[in-house]
């Protein structure tokens, strides 16, 4: 089943891009400044970009004709594979910070990983991808630094953000036997090997922040394998509807 | 009138444009301040009525192009403000104006978006009917401002054309989506004319704004050239233009056009608009919501330079 | 087209009690009082039997064979013909409570003269759920009384609450086509002729409530005629999604 | 012993139910008031995931259903607390401490309702394992909890058969709601099991609970009575429950099952389930939120009250 499993893996990397997108874009004229409207609009856009590219080729490593829009718009959330983390409510602009500096520093490290992936497509668009992410993950790191180094109430909102989210992190590096079978043949990369750089790069920027990392070590998991929380479901209600309305109609 | 003004004027009738730095009169600053702030707030503004489906957009291209459609007037509000910092004021004092209510935007803006077709509706009417206010306006006396204008214009028009294209992907779709587009003309085409201002007759101000060439147009001119262009677009996508007593003039070369309900735009401009106090509320939480991030990175700013001052004393 | 007619008017008066159920189901497990959350539930029951019983005869007046199910979830936003005062957000308890009000003082006059109606059927309907929204409107004014005569926070909530909404009870009182035609019929009733005893009602409870009528004379319109907010379409995404998303199942 | 204790432990295995004005040992109150407190609490914080597909019910019968049993869930909570006052504490003493995360709730609800089938299969599941935790303390030695414990069960009953019906129907329908209630199944089966508590050999105060006849049955007997009961069910359905364990053992009349993940079960009760943080989040901002509500009714009474003196003085 190297194939189901090769599109089951695409169909993870563009959930990830995909929700992620849908989170930011509910921000979408309601930021703290109108410079991070514009940013946050700038990175939805990459990611919708990348959801699109590994979608498209999950349908055709799939073969059921399924392309793109047919993922993103009609699967039910117990098939979407996106992180916990992704789904995971916007909060105020400090979780939603905070959110993206956990998945840009996965993610750039997983894109780098992928770039030399066995696959031409997987590498071609990894490498495409990792030029915005690269952009993503450094405006993460200076807003966090800048937050969490900035006034006594930015700080606590930072901080709070982060033992928010902090159990959703763990799920970026369980490898499962859909990672393991990949990572073995060249075609993905095992996270599990992800977790020492993530770490390091995290603590270093939470040092810079004055930020600690929590102490909790209990991980929530499942996202990959469609288990999501109570969130995702409303947010695609939303997103699917003209599509579920519709069914059949050209957009 | 004083020689100062003479001359103003004089380069103004000569088509030489007036940069921030020259001489020009009080009045001519502040109204151009106004005009410019409340297009600044247009564009910022007018980024919720679209926002309002981005996340219920139905395929992922199209969530896409109207992503970057609403980046693009975040974008033409920065461009705006920064023309009206020419001016002699901030940003923060213009935005204040807008939060308070005491400065308004585009009345259009009040309307709400209440299917998909609106999306494209709006590219196509509303978008329309700015770039034929502003395309005048490329031409006007104020250089940073018309400099803007040119940039504006250009992004609007892509947008207009994307707006065509997705009403006509409706209009040639099923049966529900062509009467979704149909629904959304009948909706926009009134408000869409209102854009224009009020009739010639009871306009203020104009007189001396064309003068000064920050008005280059008169509203009723506006309005006939986009009813002209736009009944034509609408007759080759199949729908029909809400009004009864719209029709050809082979005497003047236009179309005839009903009556506008000045009634209805006096009421949404006073704040009776089905989204005025959603729209404005809206930029209030945000701007309120955002007080401590904005705060930190002063805070922060702050610090950082402290610190560069004492390595620099301890070096 | 008297059949259609009186579809139409059918459909409002279930799209009005469906609405209206669905915000105040929004409250679940939320509300400000255990006994609060139970008396909410219960309205939001009886309004869905009422929707019920309306919409499934709208169905067969249509003569589509669309029943009670298709109508609630199979239309979209531009088909609702609810008022649009049912449609407006929960806001915080005061506002859920204003809008109830509003809506119980006028739905009371509407049953009250449709059991009267020359239609058995619209009779029988109105007969049986006046009882439950002589119940609901007793517990309205009884709130307003004591919120509005209550504490200074409780006073100015009200009064906000009323200030926001009054703009939507204009649309109540305007007869269309629709009623005009079915009232002449003796089939509905011709809402202009309530307006008097509505206002009557509620500048009553206000004195009574310590609370102020607006001053606003600018109403907001177009609901009965299916033009809404931006407020409903997000509503539908929700209530529809499972109809939307597997056509023909059976539930 | 003391006398008074030897009577009232006598009275017990006699049959004679305690009532709140009779005399009780302090470990007794203090047993009773924890056990009813939680399970007042369960039904209370029970209406969140349920809640959270009534806005989704795909039909009006359905929903009108789902929200009859959460209403139903809000009675058995305030008879609860009524019991619980029996034993000389105030709701709001109880309930706070509920909101500060000293008391628990039933560790079941931390888990998410993530499609519709679940709604059903909570109905089937975990209605299911709360009557069978519950007939036995409907002749438990307190009055007042064994009475509300009749009513309860009562209502569980139905919902319990609801909740059966909605997952037959997914079960008998398209292969998607085939699948769907499969999903459900698989993902509440083990938490079920976990609502019986933990292991006989780990559970801490069960034998002086069982002397006092308020736990009559101890936790693997439930479990195992649960598990012999639901797999006729499951099987009824078409659905397999997911233990490969699992499987009939002739000599002992009993389903054999595998091994609880206890450790997970310890994690949810610390606070680290799925929904911890959203349930307690969301009850508290509905108290908090609700503080200037229950004021101004406090408020009001006050004020009718002080008027109804100062009537009665002018009179």
């Amino acid at each position: 089943m190297l194939l189901d499993d090769k599109s089951v893996y695409l169909m993870r990397l563009g959930d990830n891009a995909l929700v992620l997108s849908q989170r930011l874009s509910e921000w979408c004229g309601k930021g703290p400044a109108f410079e991070e409207d514009m940013a946050l609009t700038n990175i939805a856009l990459d990611l919708i970009g990348q959801a699109r590219m590994w979608l498209s080729y999950a349908g055709e490593v799939e073969g059921r004709g399924r392309d793109e829009d047919a993922l993103a718009f009609r699967r039910d959330s117990h098939e979407f594979t996106n992180l916990l983390l992704v789904e995971q409510p916007n909060g105020d602009y400090a979780q939603t910070l905070v959110r993206q500096f956990f998945f840009d520093a996965w993610h750039q490290l997983v894109l780098d990983a992928l770039r030399r992936s066995a696959d031409d497509r997987i590498a071609d668009i990894a490498s495409k991808a990792i030029k915005e992410v690269a952009y993503h993950l450094r405006r993460s790191i200076d807003l966090v630094v800048r937050l969490g180094d900035g006034s006594a109430e930015s700080r606590r909102r930072m901080q709070a953000a982060v033992e928010e989210l902090w159990m959703y992190t763990g799920e970026m590096f369980n490898a499962d036997e859909t990672e393991e079978l990949l990572g073995a043949q060249g075609l993905a990369c095992d996270p599990s090997t992800l977790k020492d750089a993530w770490l390091a790069m995290v603590s270093e920027v939470f040092a810079e922040a004055t930020l600690e990392l929590p102490a909790g070590e209990w991980m929530q998991k499942g996202g990959k394998q469609g288990r999501h929380g109570e969130h995702l479901g409303l947010l695609l209600a939303e997103m699917q509807f003209l599509q579920r309305a519709y069914p059949g109609a050209t957009w | 009138m004083s020689a100062e003004e003479r001359a103003f004027q004089e380069k103004i009738d000569a088509g030489i444009k007036i940069e921030a730095k020259d001489w020009m009169p009080e009045g001519y600053r502040r109204t151009l301040i106004r005009q410019i702030s409340q297009h600044a707030h247009s564009e910022i503004v007018g980024q919720l009525p679209e926002g309002n489906w981005v996340t219920r957009a139905p395929t992922l291209k199209r969530k896409a192009i109207l992503l970057a459609k609403i980046q693009d007037e975040a974008g033409h509000g920065l461009y705006l403000y920064s023309a009206a910092e020419t001016l002699g004021v901030t940003r923060d004092q213009v935005y204040a104006d807008l939060l308070s209510g005491k400065v308004k935007y585009s009345s259009i803006f009040n309307y709400p978006t209440t299917n998909w077709a609106d999306i494209g509706t709006v590219g196509w009417l509303v978008d329309g009917a700015a770039i034929m206010n502003q395309i005048p306006l490329c031409r006007c006396s104020y250089g940073p401002y018309s400099r803007a204008m040119v940039r504006v214009c250009k992004e609007e028009s892509f947008h207009q054309r994307q707006g065509y294209d997705l009403v006509m992907t409706m209009a040639r779709g099923t049966p529900e989506q062509k009467q979704m587009a149909q629904d959304a003309l009948n909706r926009w085409w009134w408000p869409a004319l209102m854009m224009f201002g009020p009739p010639d007759s009871d306009s203020v101000h104009s007189a001396q704004s064309m003068q000064w060439k920050i008005k280059i147009l008169s509203n009723d001119e506006l309005r006939q050239k986009f009813v002209d262009q736009t009944l034509p677009q609408a007759e080759y996508l199949g729908l029909t233009v809400p009004d009864h007593e719209l029709k050809w003039n082979e005497d003047t070369g236009h179309y005839d056009f009903g009556a506008i309900d000045w009634e209805e735009f006096r009421q949404v401009v006073a704040g009776n608009g089905p989204c005025n106090r959603d729209r404005l509320r809206t930029r209030v939480k945000a701007w309120d919501d955002g007080a401590w991030f904005r705060d930190a990175l002063l805070a922060h700013a702050e610090k950082k330079s402290e610190r560069q001052v004492a390595a620099a004393k301890a070096a």
